[in-house]
């Protein structure tokens, strides 16, 4: 049967009990995220590193379905504690798996549980759902580098 | 099986369901396709198929340009099909306009009263479409968003104020939550919610437009495809539905504009075939209904709609109404059943059509509706492009089951069982 | 007769004229249909038809908007056409919206125009759109109403001010009639005559635009069906063309924006699938080409324009191009042997593609069109939409012969007699 | 064949001598109508007599095809001489003709030559064309009404 295709147990799992669910304090930058087809609707909050190099956490509250929830889940794991390239190098990883039709074959030491998602590759319309979060994790992590690039520039205004 | 499908409405849903092509085919792993998403778009009958065919394989021309024999016969076919739609909404043919969609159609009045707005160049007579700040244009809180957009657009052109009729939470509107005023140029609404099924009170709604003056616009794309509906009798001022919903092609729809107002209202999309005159300092334009088909029109879709509404014309309307009424009342019936489901919409059969739309506590409906999917019942889950209502409500997206003439009550019967099954598949109890 | 119909350009338009049912086809006392009309619309190639069938009766469903497994199927078919025919004309997927015709394409763009200049509650991004009295809009004076009428409309809605470059006697854009301005902020123009059949200078016509800034709409309704295009490499901002004149359906177009573009222009038609956020209050947008393609779309006409061009991919564009060149030829050869008539556009071959249009002393065009019809031969007759072209040539009207893949030479010849027939019946000589 | 049917030498003759041909004075009002279609003009005059009642005289320029010529001419044959009411009679009746698909049999004793349009009102494209002259003496007409109403009012007002 295919849907288990698609809810995986590992999705499942991850959906019942999602990891980074709640936003916490203290964070960098927060987004909200929506996807317009359902009206799903996703608020992440990324605390980086002093450098601004590194992920040192992610919360966030995800209104959505077990798809979008476990994806946020899956991404917390993923993300939290790797360099803030290594994270996007996963989230390229992701991204490519869940828009490859299901013909993309993920590796595993990449994405770990993530690559339970490669069912949902199988269904179009739900891709939306599995990036959801990782959109708002995009956004939210080039926020705070704007942030910090406009700080330095303010505060080299100030030196000038 | 036979016994369940004709129904007291006597229609022969069997051998109606041999015209459909579509409703033979299986889906995911070699299940019957249950098509239970009619009101997002309806399937098409061969009659409708073979009439646009027929078209192109014998009249196909560029219609009221040519002279020739093709271009005669392909106006022809075109005009006839005005007739013939005009007849089935009780409407006289000049007050149909083709456009590509309801959606259009909606956009062309809220264009044509900013292009009213603007004065310049205009004569009097459009000045009852023009809008300024103060003036304000009143909806539901129901819409879907092509009732709704195209109105908050036209007011940051022209200044004027959106409000809006609240809904209630049995899913009808409020029509306590508002008051017109003087200031009130448009009210537009719903006949039926695509969402809550819900009839809108149109006499009312009409009658107090009219006291205060303001022009009424009607969305009749859930209602012209599944009710008898008489556009005159209803006295509204325009009207708009689509032909996809309504077992006609898509693009193509129609607009409907009392004459007297079509006459008075400046163009929207301009071109070919809508000019009377044209100088490269200006030109002037064609009567309606041609003054609003700018360009080489869906020549084949109105056909295609024509043949449409021939086909539903031989069922009679009446009946199409009272099967689906049928169908609700399953839904109804067997979905209460079910532990846990929240019908979002009248749950009664007054005054209320087709489409049955409701939430599963602890599963998320795009989770519903995959269970249903993989069990060949293609449902619509989301927010069927009415937010606002959806908020109203506290949620972000419900599941909706929608019918037409070739649905039949075992079908429907499958959703209960459905959403049982999905509530065991994510351990809800 | 085989020989004479496969031409030293290799197309094999026996074997083509199989796939068009409708060429079959008698008219009047059983001639034998020749359709020399295919500039107002082409006829539509089995496969297309095929095609949109085939979609109907298997995957049919609302695009973008189910999660059930027909919508999937419809969303990909409607997307897989958009990528084909992105690459058929050289651009990019996300760079074309589909429309219901070229003068919805072209509309879209004015109103996006005139849309930014009202800048309430617009961004920084839409003001390279916006216009006001003294800017200009260029045009020229052979463009099809539907280039001139929405930018008439569009001066009449902003104040700015419409200029046009003027024709030559031969039927070319006059290069020297006009002198662009830093105030110029589009300039529109056919890339093909629908009635001289002359080829616009795009180059020069983009270079003179950028000089000053200006954004360009190509009006290539006459170029896409008739030879390869790449808008890329025209580098235009904007280009429209419609479906129907490319073997397509009708009710189904293209407009073509550069991505940068479409990104920061305001949406035109709006309502569902177009939107990002929807609330009572007002409503955010959906990236493009969604942006522009508000409500359910000419799904299974997009999915037949697709078809359409496979088709014409399967044949090669060049080879069509060389096709039409060779019938004009054998038109100008033949026409100019007949005393009276006069060719209203270039009488060469060069930078020109197929509408020959003409006029004949002593016998009004309606009255030649007639003739030719009694004979089977359906010709346009009248201004083709360009009226203020034919006032410059100080006619009313003229016969226009186009063609496409199916036209044979031996049926271009029929012209000439006809013609002659025409002036025998009417006492000329 | 059915050219012959359009054209029949009726229409021909009036096409080749255009009865009322050359706008004339002295006349009481001039209408310019277009056909969209084909870009075909007509400038019509009309005068009528003092108590503007009857039809004195008709001319008019036609820059049109055959059928637009011809027909303007046997307007001018019909109307010239009638009331006004007879000839809004005869007009009904070229009309009802013209648009009638061929299924319309004309009286030839009210139409007189203009019968020979009833094989025009087979080509729905070329009804236009034999109607185009009608709508501007239609049209004349009752700008001369206008005129006369507003006179009247005038001096009806200039009285008071
Ligand atoms: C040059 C040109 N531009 C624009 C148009 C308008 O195309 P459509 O009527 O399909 O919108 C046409 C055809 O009618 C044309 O030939
Ligand atoms: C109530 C209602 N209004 C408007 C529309 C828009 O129709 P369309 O998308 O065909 O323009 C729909 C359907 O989508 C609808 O259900």
């Amino acid at each position: 049967m295919k849907l288990e295709q698609m809810y995986q147990e590992i999705i499942l799992d991850h959906y019942r009990s999602p990891h980074g669910a709640g936003l916490r304090e203290p964070f960098d930058a927060e987004t909200h995220h929506i996807n317009p087809t359902c009206g799903d609707e996703v608020t992440l909050r990324v605390k980086l590193d002093d450098s601004g190099e590194k992920v040192e956490g992610v919360s966030h509250e995800t209104l959505g379905c077990s798809i979008s929830q476990a994806s946020a889940s899956v991404l917390t794991d993923l993300v939290v504690g790797q360099t803030v390239e290594e994270a996007f190098r996963i989230m390229a990883s992701f991204q490519e798996m869940a828009q490859g039709r299901g013909k993309v074959v993920p590796d595993e030491d990449v994405l770990g549980d993530g690559v339970a998602f490669a069912g949902v590759a199988k269904y179009p319309a739900r891709v939306k759902c599995a990036l959801l979060g990782w959109m708002a994790f995009k956004d939210a992590v080039a926020r705070v580098h704007d942030a910090a690039a406009q700080d330095e520039a303010t505060s080299k205004g100030a030196q000038a | 099986m036979t016994t369940i499908q004709t129904l007291p409405t006597g229609l022969d849903v069997a051998a109606i369901r041999d015209d459909f092509p579509i409703l033979t085919r299986t889906v995911r792993e070699g299940r019957p396709l249950v098509y239970l998403d009619s009101g997002a778009t309806s399937q098409r009958p061969r009659q409708v198929l073979d009439a646009e065919r027929a078209f192109l394989e014998q009249h196909n021309a560029a219609v009221h340009r040519g002279a020739h024999q093709l271009a005669e016969e392909a106006t022809d076919d075109y005009e006839s099909a005005r007739a013939r739609i005009a007849t089935f909404v009780g409407a006289d043919p000049a007050e149909l306009v083709f456009v590509k969609n309801a959606t259009e159609g909606i956009n062309l009045v809220a264009y044509a009263m900013s292009n009213s707005s603007i004065r310049t160049g205009l004569g009097p007579e459009s000045e009852r479409f023009a809008l300024g700040p103060g003036d304000e244009i009143v909806v539901t809180e129901l819409e879907h968003h092509a009732n709704l957009v195209p109105w908050q657009e036209l007011c940051r052109r022209t200044g004027a104020t959106l409000r809006w009729y609240s809904v209630t939470e049995d899913g009808r509107i409020d029509l306590d939550s508002l008051e017109l005023s003087e200031r009130t140029k448009v009210v537009a609404f719903a006949h039926q919610s695509n969402v809550l099924g819900s009839i809108a009170p149109v006499e009312e709604l009409v009658r107090r437009a009219k006291a205060v003056g303001a022009l009424t616009v009607l969305d009749a794309c859930q209602s012209v495809p599944h009710m008898p509906v008489n556009l005159t009798a209803l006295d509204v001022d325009f009207a708009a539905f689509s032909g996809h919903k309504m077992l006609g092609p898509s693009g193509v729809g129609v607009l409907y504009g009392r004459t007297e107002l079509l006459e008075a209202m400046p163009p929207f999309l301009t071109g070919g075939s809508m000019i009377e005159l044209v100088r490269m300092e200006g030109s002037s334009y064609a009567p309606p209904p041609q003054r609003f088909e700018a360009g080489v029109p869906m020549t084949s879709q109105a056909v295609g709609l024509g043949a449409a509404v021939d086909y539903l014309s031989a069922i009679g309307m009446e009946r199409v109404q009272a099967h689906e009424l049928e169908l609700v009342k399953v839904a109804l019936d067997t979905l209460r059943e079910v532990p846990g489901v929240r019908i979002i919409g009248p749950d009664s059969l007054e005054d209320r059509g087709g489409a049955v739309s409701f939430v599963v506590d602890g599963v998320h409906a795009h989770d519903v509706g995959q269970v249903l999917d993989d069990r060949g019942l293609a449902v619509r889950v989301g927010h069927h492009c009415a937010w606002p209502l959806h908020r109203r409500f506290g949620i972000a997206a419900t599941v909706r089951a929608s019918f037409h003439v070739y649905t039949t009550p075992a079908e429907v019967a499958q959703l209960a069982d459905g959403v049982r099954a999905a509530r065991d598949f994510f351990g809800v109890s």
